[in-house]
């Protein structure tokens, strides 16, 4: 019952662990420092994306357009630099002018789900279909291209031999960490999420909370375009950001975030992350042939949740 | 009347396909006997029900590159047989019931390159796939790859990996072979938008040194790359997305009786194959559009 | 008495997580008998009907019904007719009250269920305990007492054999109530089990026939209630001598601090209403269910919306739209139903205690340490019975939560205080220290209270001046001499005395 | 008053008739019979698998599978009958078998949620992924052929002028609500979703009702997916379905089923489907723009569903 406790407790952690070992068994290059530095570096995308979804979720709230958004911020900022030209200064400016515009839009969304009391699958599916239409209609349907060599060398600049992504993604959590766990706000946020009556009842102002979690929410997806667009010098208008609503969203229900709201971590989310990085990294590493790559990714998730549960099924 | 039927833009070679398609509808925008209806499709049902619409809407030539062939054949036939001129873009149907078809020839775009990357290696050495989003144009490609690397025995497909059409995975996908694998001698991707992930991957991990890289289709970037001499990639293979203009312009002139130039026979032909054209540094100009997305 | 009982548990013990919460307890119950079964919050009692009637599975202990050894669960307790009402209101709130009635009992036709016969059916219980509620509401829509009776009818309409009631009349009014023994003596005349957990005493001395009580998890009295007085079970409940329960009633000053002025809601629930609440008064409402009571009272909170009418606060004229800005008036409210609206459940418990007060106590860092102070603080002076300050809220039993809410409101420490059922569910000891508390406040002139409450006792003890609602507006208003048990139930009934005598 | 209580109650239905007027006004060939049918026919597919999300969401579930399930019971159909040849009976019996077969799935994904208490969110991701991979590996990525007519001639079929998926779409609609609404289940599932607890207090069987709710699920994709499979002769194995779990949730949640379960009507699906189609369809006739059209829909979405909480903001 013990070891049971701690299974549960740390259900995700284990069943990262696990799925480290055999990865590191089957293929020893998985756990060349290398490849441990690209897994971080490949989620820090997807990861503070899905931070600033574990804040909408924990608040009681969805956000399917964060992959539309991403790549409208991501050629907001490539153009916004390519117009400015490419100095140190203007790269700055576009990075807190996309930032700023996608704190906006984040407004936005929750401005129509906490005032207008739209559902949130409803407004952010819309803003999906409306961003992704905007981002496609602008470039034509092609692709965005950086013209700054500064722009394009934060992306893949690294400190002390770590990507910056990563960095940026890490330092991203412990300050995520600390806004949920030790402020007011964070606190404001579990309880709108878990009985938004009762926090109204105690005086919170549930509807201004509410839009600030898709304001985070909209902060986290401009700094992810941010990088991925750095990185890659450019930001396709059709593909970029496809399918990050899901891969968000599942890093934090993995991690434990609950979709109903009121419930979640953002170590439960990093881990979460993690987890999804450390699955599609193994299935190139054991070269997993193509059609059955889903078949294993589904059944890791799904057994990586299942031991979390371990003590509820007592 | 025409409508136009195609996949939605998800990745660069169907972004490509949209604006040609829209290029070539500009071009008629001032012949006022002419009605274009463009429609983008995510999904094969989805392409049939507007397909449905556009014959309820009322069309006299469909120009169609269907998302799938076997689903979107029976719609198709629909179209033909209620006398709707129908052309049929890349992706055949199952049926013979059609006015013309044009189409890329995927066999020869992935035996090319196949063949291109076994003789730079001489023979001998370690390569890398990545492909794009599993689907029967993709099976195809791989295959008619694999069997142009058949008679070199000394060459070894190290992996075999998806990259989803798509320069993020494929940077990522990359990225991991490379930590995996010290010794890549050729990387062949699906297309030229994958092909500029990997070449990232490549510079990041400072590798981008005496490989071998093929991708295809003639993506912009790539052909500037090719054209200003980069020693990185050398060679590309051609499936134009402008395909869909042609494509457009025969259900015109067949719409106002022309008959193509050169041609003896009135009429359009029936099958029209592209061939695929290897672009190098001699005639990649020729190729290089810097308006198109692609 | 040889007759056997119809349920028995024989050395029930019950273990949460490490806390031992059921100590071998041995209970009977026999046909035909009302069983009144108190406790201190915490003490058990809940627990151990949801064991009796198979909603948990007990560590150790038999339980025997019809004198066989029965393994319960939910099916199999609803197969021997054991149905329970549970304190805490669950019922399914989208629901009509109809379909909540029969949830889990439909009666059907061959494939469908006859949504007629329900109605029907339903429509004759709602007439038999004579309260005003339309079958056909979304339960959603219902005041807290209505939902109880809606959860009494619930169990009313099962065919049951034993009927375990936890504390179902706490949130009734003295009319409510009395209808409810009315039936539960014809349930007993037809030989069924009634067993039935109260913290009113009043109403135990009132329809019991035997007594059960348990203190720390442990039973320490079966037997008959033969003429016990409420001060004598208190005591035996606490374990120790137990002094005068209500505090001296206090004076007010001819200061306003409230006033309201010709109120409406804006659905018309609540009219004319004008009312004044004087510094360092402590103000009853009393009222039946659904006079409309906590409308008022939401109304002037900012929770409803108010078509017309005035509110000022020490005199000046005072605009109020939400909980926020009644709180910036100085003005808190005590919701009624503290699972909806008073608690986040899922919160450690110090976290509920500081939920209104974390401007006051952080910037923007919350304080922890700071927060655990203050809950100690109040899990001493309220007696509230927790494992520690990270218990999680839903782990503790009814009284206890209703006090965490209590703590929540003092810890604001506003001038106006408005409590809707503030004791609701609360034993009579940790009473005793509520209204203590709230005495010495208006004494010392800190706050002044407005208490909605349907325990009459409570408000009559507690009260120097009621104001009775009715339908959604003021019948009338009691001072000193008259603030009375039959002047109050008559004024909230609507009948005059002299009407009433004149029947007779 | 009067006039917003009619709006907020038949919200979307106003919403519906705008729509129509609009694009009729617009286009006229959009009222034409044929129109209107061709709509009624396109939506079904989409419409019976939301019908089938409707059960499982008021249960309080999600299920994100059924585009790659669809995939597999149309394959699963085809395989069938191409196995047991052209005949009138075989046609019957690869029908019976696929909607057990998906039953059987439905069952699993609700036991695995029911029992194995993993959030549905990850157990139907994961069988999103397993299903996928499934299809792809069995036709190596490509295409499973119906090489009977008789089965292809179903999905083709007209009675009176309709075709066929449309009837049984309608017929279905009808059934289902008569499930939802008239019987012990129906009313069980809205209590199970609403409040687990009280549910457990009414001895209601919380596990088994919501097993059965993805045994629906199961069900309405299995129909959908023989439906579109006969229409088209053939199931893609990498394309058909994709996408398709996003629009059943989005016709359910338009048409005021709620995400965290309780709360639904079929009638609303049924309404949310239809949205969704004339916004389709209405695209095409307007011939609006082709990257303009994901701005269109999204604000049409959104607006649609604003309409109908008019009422609340008061
Ligand atoms: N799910 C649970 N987890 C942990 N502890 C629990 C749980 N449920 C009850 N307890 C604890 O068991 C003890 C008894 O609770 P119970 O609800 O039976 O008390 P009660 O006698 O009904 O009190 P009240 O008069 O306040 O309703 C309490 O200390 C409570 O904190
Ligand atoms: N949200 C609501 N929507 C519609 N009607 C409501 C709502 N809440 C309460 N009511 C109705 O308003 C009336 C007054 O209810 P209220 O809760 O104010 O009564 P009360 O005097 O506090 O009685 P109780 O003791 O039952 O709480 C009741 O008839 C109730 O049915
Ligand atoms: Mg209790
Ligand atoms: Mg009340």
């Amino acid at each position: 019952m013990h070891l049971r406790d701690v299974i549960s407790k740390y259900g995700i952690l284990f069943a990262l662990i696990v799925l480290i070992l055999v990865a590191g068994i089957l293929s020893p290059a998985f756990l060349k420092i290398q490849n441990i530095i690209n897994i971080f570096w490949q989620i820090s995308y997807i990861g503070i994306i899905a931070i600033g979804m574990t804040f909408i979720m924990i608040g009681g709230g969805i956000d399917l357009s964060v992959g539309s958004f991403m790549a409208l911020m991501g050629a907001l900022a490539i153009q916004t630099v390519n117009a400015l030209g490419d100095t140190v200064g203007s790269v700055i400016l576009s990075i807190l002018i996309t930032i700023a515009v996608g704190a906006l839009l984040g407004a936005g969304s929750g401005f129509l789900v906490a005032k207008g009391r739209i559902p949130p699958f409803v407004v952010t599916l819309g803003a999906m279909a409306i961003y992704r239409s905007l981002v496609l209609n602008f470039a034509n349907g092609g692709v965005y291209m950086s013209r700054s060599t500064k722009y394009s060398s934060i992306g893949m600049m690294r400190i002390l031999e770590l990507p910056v992504p990563m960095i940026v993604f890490l330092i991203y959590v412990i300050i995520a960490s600390i806004i949920l766990e030790r402020t007011k706000f964070g606190r404001y946020v579990y309880a709108i999420g878990a009985n938004e009556t009762a926090a109204l009842y105690s005086a919170i102002n549930v509807d201004k909370i509410r839009i600030a979690t898709y304001v985070i929410g909209g902060i986290s997806v401009s700094i992810s375009a941010i990088l991925i667009s750095s990185m890659m010098g450019s930001v396709s208008s059709s593909s970029t950001g496809n399918g990050f609503e899901l891969d968000a969203i599942a890093a934090a229900v993995i991690g434990g975030t609950s979709l109903s709201g009121g419930k979640g971590k953002i170590v439960g989310t990093f881990l979460g992350a993690l987890v999804l990085g450390v699955i599609n990294n193994m299935l190139v590493m054991l070269n997993v042939a193509v059609y059955l790559q889903g078949l294993v990714k589904g059944l890791i998730i799904i057994s990586a949740v299942f031991l979390q549960n371990v003590r509820r099924s007592e | 009347r025409i409508g136009v039927a195609i996949p939605a833009a998800d990745h660069g070679w169907t972004g490509g396909m949209v604006w040609w398609a829209q290029y070539a509808i500009k071009q008629y925008a001032k012949d006022s006997t002419l009605e274009f209806t463009l429609v983008t499709a995510r999904e094969p049902s989805e392409q049939v029900a507007q397909v449905q619409t556009l014959l309820a809407k009322g069309i006299d030539a469909l120009v169609i590159n269907p998302y799938e062939s076997a689903p979107l054949t029976p719609i198709c036939v629909e179209a033909f047989r209620k006398g709707v001129y129908t052309v049929i873009v890349d992706r055949g149907i199952e049926s013979e019931e059609y006015n013309t078809y044009i189409a890329g020839d995927n066999y020869m775009y992935g035996y090319l390159a196949g063949k291109y990357i076994a003789e730079k290696l001489k023979g001998k050495g370690n390569i890398v796939i990545i492909e794009g989003i599993p689907s029967t144009i993709n099976t195809e490609r791989v295959q008619a790859f694999k069997d142009a690397l058949k008679p070199y025995p000394n060459i070894k497909i190290l992996a075999q990996q998806p990259g989803n059409w798509s320069r993020e995975t494929a940077f990522q996908v990359m990225q991991t072979l490379l930590t995996k694998f010290p010794q890549i001698d050729a990387v062949w991707t699906g297309d030229d938008d994958m092909l500029q992930g990997v070449i990232l991957a490549l510079q990041q991990a400072k590798r981008d040194k005496n490989i071998v890289l093929v991708g295809g289709a003639g993506q912009k970037e790539i052909l500037k790359m090719i054209m200003d001499g980069n020693p990185l990639v050398q060679i590309d293979f051609t499936y134009p997305p402008n395909m869909i203009s042609t494509a457009i312009n025969l259900a015109v002139m067949q719409l106002k009786g022309q008959n193509l130039n050169g041609f003896y026979q009135k009429g359009m032909p029936r099958k029209i194959i592209l061939s695929t054209e290897t672009i190098t540094k001699e005639n990649a100009k020729d190729y290089y559009f810097p308006d198109s997305v692609f | 008495m040889a007759e056997m009982p119809v349920l028995q548990g024989k050395g029930i013990s019950m273990k949460f997580g490490e806390a031992l919460v059921l100590d071998s307890v041995d209970v009977a119950f026999h046909p035909g008998k009302v069983y009144g079964v108190v406790g201190e919050n915490g003490a058990g009692k809940s627990t151990l009907m949801r064991i009796l009637s198979g909603f948990l599975q007990p560590i150790s202990g038999e339980i025997y019904v019809d004198g066989k050894q029965t393994v319960l669960n939910p099916y199999k307790a609803k197969e021997l007719g054991i149905v329970l009402v549970p304190q805490e209101l669950n019922l399914v709130e989208p629901l009509r009250v109809y379909e909540n009635i029969f949830l889990g009992d439909e009666p059907t036709g061959r494939f469908l269920i006859d949504k007629k016969k329900m109605i029907q059916e339903a429509s004759e219980i709602i007439k038999n305990l004579d309260v005003d509620i339309d079958p056909m509401e979304l339960v959603e829509r219902l005041s807290t007492g209505k939902k109880q009776m809606v959860e009494i009818m619930k169990a009313l309409s099962r065919s049951v054999e034993i009927l375990i009631m936890d504390e179902p009349t706490a949130s009734l009014s003295e009319d409510e109530t009395q209808k409810l023994f009315e039936t539960v003596k014809k349930l007993k005349t037809s030989g069924i089990t009634v067993i039935f957990v109260s913290h009113r005493l009043k109403e135990i001395v009132q329809i019991a026939d035997e007594l059960v009580v348990l203190r720390d998890g442990k039973k320490v009295y079966q037997g008959a209630l033969s003429d016990f007085s409420e001060t004598q079970i208190a005591e035996m409940m606490v374990g120790r001598k137990m002094d005068e329960i209500y505090p001296e009633k206090v004076g007010w000053e001819e200061k306003n601090v409230l006033e309201v002025r010709d109120l409406n809601s804006a659905d018309g629930k609540i009219r004319d209403v004008s009312f004044t609440l004087k510094n360092g008064e402590v103000l009853g409402f009393y009222g039946l269910v659904g006079a409309g009571r906590t409308e008022l009272m939401q109304t002037i909170i900012g929770v409803r919306k108010l078509s017309s009418g005035e509110i000022f606060v020490d005199g000046k004229p005072a605009i109020i739209r939400s909980v926020k800005e009644a709180m910036k008036n100085g003005i808190v409210y005590l919701p009624e139903e503290r699972k909806l609206a008073g608690l986040i459940l899922n919160f450690e418990v110090f976290k509920n205690t500081s939920l209104m007060t974390l401007d006051k106590i952080s910037k923007i860092v919350t304080k922890p340490k700071v927060e655990v102070e203050r809950f100690e603080f109040y899990r001493k002076s309220f007696d509230i019975r927790v494992r520690g300050p990270y218990q999680i809220t839903h782990t503790l039993s009814g009284g206890n939560q209703q006090k965490l809410v209590l703590s929540k409101l003092v810890e604001t420490g506003a001038k106006i205080f408005i409590m809707d059922e503030p004791t609701r569910g609360v034993d009579i000891n940790s009473r005793y220290q509520i209204y203590k508390i709230i005495s010495e406040l208006a004494s010392k002139k800190m706050a002044s209270f407005i208490v909605v409450s349907s325990d009459l006792p409570e408000i009559i003890g507690l009260c120097n001046r009621v104001i009775v609602m009715r339908n959604g507006t003021i019948v009338g208003e009691a001072v000193g001499e008259e603030v009375e048990e039959t002047n109050l139930i008559y004024m909230a009934l609507g009948v005059s005395e002299s009407q009433e005598k004149f029947k007779e």
